[in-house]
């Protein structure tokens, strides 16, 4: 897996974990930290999460700070809006994707809009956790990459991890802010294994700062969450054919960094957004529009998108044609019009 | 003998006969219903024998409140005619209930009102041009909900029950003593919201008061159409709460009813789901034409049953009720209505800018893009007046 | 006297003393609810006196379903160690619950199972392949809704209850004889939608009957954490329909309740809630580990209260079990399993250009766009195969 | 008002009438000529809707076929979908934008799926009428612009019009349409008046159709629903300024017309997109990024937006400064890169 920042590779005292455990971590040092913190959610207490996110919490901090609820979503995050009225500091679990939506006007109504309906008096400073996208196997309602809802209500932080620190980072940051954070966690990552430091882990601060996961100079790969590894792998591929690709991980969807991704763009002049989400009215839309505002005279070619289908997710047997792979990622690269450049290492067609 | 793949090992030949001893496990109902369900009929004071009992300061203080809110409804709604609320939910009629859900709790309570429900957070100390805010139209939320401990009024029906389970539980697991009290009307109590917020509470035991307001409508929608239930107090049992019935146009019986339900959640015993049985005078807004789907007999009926009526009998009845008395409380609800007057009259003081500053803690740079771009055209609005005003003056 | 801005007319001086005769208007509540409340104990037949008036044909059938049931469980868990299932919800000990929801109804009605309830799809008649084709991965219905009347495996809980609510008032509307039953579990009864489902139902009268499977958890949360009722079936009072309880593991008890329940809904007399109490004897899914949150003593207790061992216990006392029939049972559910084994087997044929064709009923450009580049990706994926299989065979 | 097709204006048997009683007689005539309609919702049986959209339907149809539900969206759409699979073809009302919110599970995890699901089995003909945005000093949870929500669920078409020809016309279609439509209905374009032949009305077939409401040379403006007489306004405004806009009308998001936007730009080589809804991870981006990919070389600039802002629908006292409004459509117009051409039409910057 080639998702660790090539910082931390190096360091003393890094050793090999999962995402899993990162985020298990991070809420444990949450909880322990500060008082206010609760976790809730279905199954987060004696079963420690389907996903065993949680595993321990319950045992370790009493059912008050970590506690199994009745079953409904809505009653839920209305709930944590209620805790997080008093001054805690609620941390929800939706337990996958598509069961956050019963919560949806919880969210939209309330959770959004509070501190801005009440100017400022009162704040929300809960995290969302949501369990998000595809390549499990999982059957429909289970695979879910909702983030085009969650990034066009604004009052909502958006924050994705792809590697092992971020897991931990972004977490820690979602819980310390002042402000209501959808933290998307990306299924098929939870098993992914990076090398972090477990003695002195740290949060990602702010939250909104992209990273360059690898460096490049013919075309920029903008991408986030699950497709990280995937678009790291793509660069490597790459590679082979002539491209020099940069990739840059957003880590937040909102904030977003338009300094980081369009610096990266200006350099390259080219740019390819990936991601899992349908490609209609998806995250890339907005990443792509945004992009050629800002750099339309820097730009050899229109900035390209590879993302799911606009269909339904798809069962479990046909998924793989569906999500945006290596060969996808390329096929489009290829596509950024490097004919009418000539001078390009290599740029094959 | 059929293996049923139980790895069951009692041996099945021992099985004989229909009536075997089988313990059923664990499937009892773990309550009696009966405490449970509220009474057949409303709980009424006023006008019954339990006047007698009924303490003469209090109901001299809940008199006053009636007649101030009767004013501020009145008050309220003038302001929409004259242009200063745009749209105004009436609480004539209901001023019973609103009230008594004001009085029943203690400063460090938690009020949680429905949009309907200006009058209760008024009743309880807000400034009624605050509490009027939202329908005029400066801002969202009128005021800090953490100076007189209201929630925002909410709007979207039924969706601030679980805020309130939420906030009692929190500080029931602080170890403070709060109590909250949310308010919904009938309407409210089908949305699911209002399903799950009941079930939370009653499974964490959350010191809540659930105040249903039975006003017999839903904008148009009669109650016969929301539901089937034998009352609304009746839901309760499905959430191993108890439930109680009251005369929601009695204001004595509102307030020892809701006091009690206050009483158990503070003791740590537990949410109680009150339903009010009342009636809405007016239109459900001023923009609502109610003729179109009741009749004028039907209201009617109710105004021989008005609140501030039932109150006036009952302590004209004790003789409580002097000139001078009437003129105190009379006096004090003008000078309410003109203090409201005066201060919708006045133009709030408005900053486009604030559409920036409080969507976060710390403005994105889009927000920050967004509002230098709206800088920039107040700017060269100013500009563009001061000149044109440059202009007249030469 | 002070003016209470109501327009009043009645003159206040009359209004003396404390015991007037107010007529309070209409809040008598609309039905008594004694005749909605469940009994306090879930109502079974087998093991007690009631049994003597059960029908041997009746119980015959029962049991090869019952068996039937538990081998299709056996062989559904099976497969998902062969890896021929992704993952497998079981209802080994919830058979008689399952099988009766089928069995009491007629061709024209509609069952609305949950994701759990596949042994109810098949012992409606389906498939047990196509039932299990959600689960096995090749698409998300493995069948057609309209060929059994089983709406699709609901797997977002108690959001199948409004359609169950809405296609029987469809047909109602329509003056066709359809009753529907739906599917829910005890942790599904906390959603909104269950609670929106049932109101409506109440409402409008709909031919529905809801069946709560209360097997005692949600995953791994028990029932005390997910309710404080009295009992499930309590819930119904709170929408004004009668509730009952039933011991689950009691096929004869399900049978005749929901029976009761259908014919009650067919004969336009409305919607019934049935709480049946059981116990999942297996973990939530074969992908779950119940020892995280349940002791094995709990599950035995349970396993003398078997649903196949009661129905057995039951016709051994009559001596309809002898050798030739116990062996004709089991062949059937043999021959079943083995059927669903090969079917299993049998690798699906796939088309991935599926993906596009079903969205809408017809393709949109940007549909058609994406299906073209998919299918060029799979041509050119064939064409590198078959060159590679042209290659090695050089 | 200019929202009259200028075709409409000349022909014979034509009158001025509202939107709202064009999308009333829509519903009158659906529900005569086919005893599948039903109409339901909050309030639309007695009182005819809290904008008489339903106006004496009940009373004309009976309460069987325009029914008062009790109050609970996520009921009224799950119970719709329930009648659909029956048969049936409901037009469900939300009362308002806001209030669509609780039924979105019921939406995104059914209605938008079932068809798939079920391999064509299981078709769900439903219409899902929602008055949309603001303009019209409503407070907070009335005014939301929600499309952003609707457009990234695949499944769903999701319409709006914005003359009263086409509000009869395209809810006629949705109606009739065997897949479920969000049908979005500009609040404040309800009072809005346009002529048309109310003896032969006509469905717009198909959906997914945009139009050209006005021809011009210099730039494109795609836009729909309320902000269509926007846009008309400001290309009268614009050509003072030397600048003669084409106008496109979407009329639906989903099916996206390409074709006529594209041909459109083509023609300009300049765009602006321009709606109400927030601009991030609002339906501009995706349109602006499909525009860009299509038509890069034919692009002289950037395609812009105009869009609201980027916060929770404001208070009616300051919902003019969030509106896009005419001026601040000519100023993209003059930020469209005027100056690098040369020779147009007294191009200002
Ligand atoms: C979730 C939601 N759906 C719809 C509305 C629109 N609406 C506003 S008031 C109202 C009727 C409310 O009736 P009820 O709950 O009885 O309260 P009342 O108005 O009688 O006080 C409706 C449908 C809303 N505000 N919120
Ligand atoms: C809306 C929704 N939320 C969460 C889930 C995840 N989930 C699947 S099964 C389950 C527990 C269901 O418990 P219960 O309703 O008692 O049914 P049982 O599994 O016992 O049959 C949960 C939480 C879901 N499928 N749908
Ligand atoms: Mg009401
Ligand atoms: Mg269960």
């Amino acid at each position: 897996m080639s998702t660790a920042t090539s910082t931390a590779a190096g360091r003393t005292g890094t050793k090999p974990a999962t995402m899993a455990q990162a985020l298990q971590r991070a809420l444990r040092d949450s909880l322990a930290e500060d008082p206010a913190v609760h976790v809730m959610g279905e199954d987060v207490g004696t079963l420690g999460g389907v996903f065993r996110i949680t595993d321990g919490l319950a045992k370790e901090f009493g059912e008050d700070r970590v506690t199994d609820t009745p079953l409904a979503e809505a009653g839920i995050l209305g709930t944590a809006v209620g805790m997080a009225m008093y001054g805690l500091r609620p941390v929800v679990e939706m337990q996958f994707d598509a069961f956050a939506y019963p919560a949806f006007e919880q969210l939209i109504s309330h959770v959004a809009k509070m501190r801005n309906r009440t100017k400022g008096a009162m704040p929300l400073p809960l995290t969302i956790r949501v369990p998000y996208g595809g390549g499990i196997g999982g059957v429909e309602h289970h695979c879910d990459s909702s983030e085009a809802y969650y990034i066009a209500t604004p009052g909502l932080h958006v924050v994705t991890p792809a590697t092992v620190e971020d897991a931990y980072g972004l977490l820690r940051a979602s819980i310390a802010s002042d402000d209501p954070v959808i933290f998307l966690e990306p299924k098929r990552l939870y098993w992914s294994k990076g090398s972090w430091n477990p003695e002195a882990p740290t949060a990602v601060e702010p939250i909104g700062k992209a990273v360059v996961r690898r460096t490049g100079r013919s075309a920029t790969l903008i991408t986030y969450g699950p497709s990280v590894p995937v678009c790291m792998e793509a660069a490597e591929a790459a590679q082979a054919e002539g491209w020099d690709l940069e990739v840059v991980d957003l880590r937040s969807l909102v904030p977003f960094d338009d300094e980081t991704v369009c610096a990266s763009v200006r350099r390259t002049g080219r740019a390819v957004v990936v991601h899992e989400s349908g490609g209609f009215g998806g995250p890339g839309g907005e990443i792509a529009a945004r992009v050629t505002e800002r750099c339309f005279h820097h730009l050899e070619a229109p900035v390209l998108r590879v993302a799911g289908f606009d269909i339904p997710y798809p069962p479990p047997m046909l998924e793989r044609h569906h999500l945006p792979g290596v060969d996808r990622i390329l096929d489009a690269v290829a596509r950024l019009q490097w004919e009418s450049e000539g001078g390009l290492e290599g740029g094959s067609v | 003998m059929v293996s049923t793949r139980t790895g069951r090992s009692t041996p099945v030949m021992e099985q004989r006969g229909t009536h075997q001893p089988t313990p059923p496990p664990a499937w009892k109902p773990r309550t009696d219903p009966a405490p449970l369900l509220p009474d057949p009929e409303p709980y009424r004071v006023l006008g019954t024998s339990r006047a007698a009992e009924a303490d003469s300061t209090l109901l001299l203080k809940l008199y006053g409140e009636l007649v101030r809110g009767r004013r501020y409804n009145a008050q309220a709604t003038a302001l929409t005619k004259q242009g200063r609320l745009a749209v105004y939910p009436s609480t004539t009629g209901q001023e019973a209930a609103e009230v008594a859900a004001a009085m029943v709790l203690q400063e460090q309570d938690w009020l949680f009102p429905s949009y309907r429900d200006t009058l209760a957070a008024v009743a309880r100390g807000l400034d009624p041009v605050q509490a009027l805010g939202l329908l005029r139209g400066d801002w969202h939320t009128g005021y800090d909900p953490y100076e007189h401990r209201i929630a925002p009024l909410s709007t979207p029906l039924a969706t601030q029950l679980p805020h309130a389970v939420g906030l009692a539980h929190a500080a029931r697991l602080k170890g403070d003593d709060v109590v909250a009290l949310a308010m919904v009307g009938d309407g409210g109590t089908s949305e699911g919201d209002f399903h799950e917020a009941l079930n939370f509470a009653a499974v964490w035991q959350a010191p809540v008061v659930f105040l249903v307001q039975n006003n017999g409508f839903a904008i148009s929608v009669p109650l016969a159409k929301q539901t089937a239930a034998p009352s609304l107090a009746h839901k309760a049992v499905g959430y191993g709460m108890p439930g109680r019935l009251v005369d929601g146009n009695d204001a004595a019986a509102m307030h020892e009813v809701l006091s009690e339900a206050v009483r158990n959640a503070r003791a740590g015993r537990g949410p109680t789901l009150v339903e009010a049985v009342t009636y809405r005078m007016d239109a459900h807004t001023n923009a609502d034409d109610a003729t179109r789907y009741r009749s004028d007999a039907e209201v009617e009926t109710w105004r021989a049953h008005d609140p501030v009526a039932l109150m006036e009998r009952e302590l004209t009845g004790r003789g409580l009720l002097d000139e001078q008395r009437i003129e105190a409380v009379r006096q004090d609800a003008e000078e309410f209505a003109a203090r409201l007057r005066q201060g919708m009259n006045a133009d709030p003081v408005l900053d486009p800018m604030d559409l920036f500053t409080h969507v976060y803690a710390e403005q994105t740079s889009q927000l920050r893009e967004q509002a230098a771009q709206l800088r920039a055209e107040l700017d060269a609005e100013a500009e563009a007046e001061a000149a044109s005003g440059a202009e007249q003056e030469r």
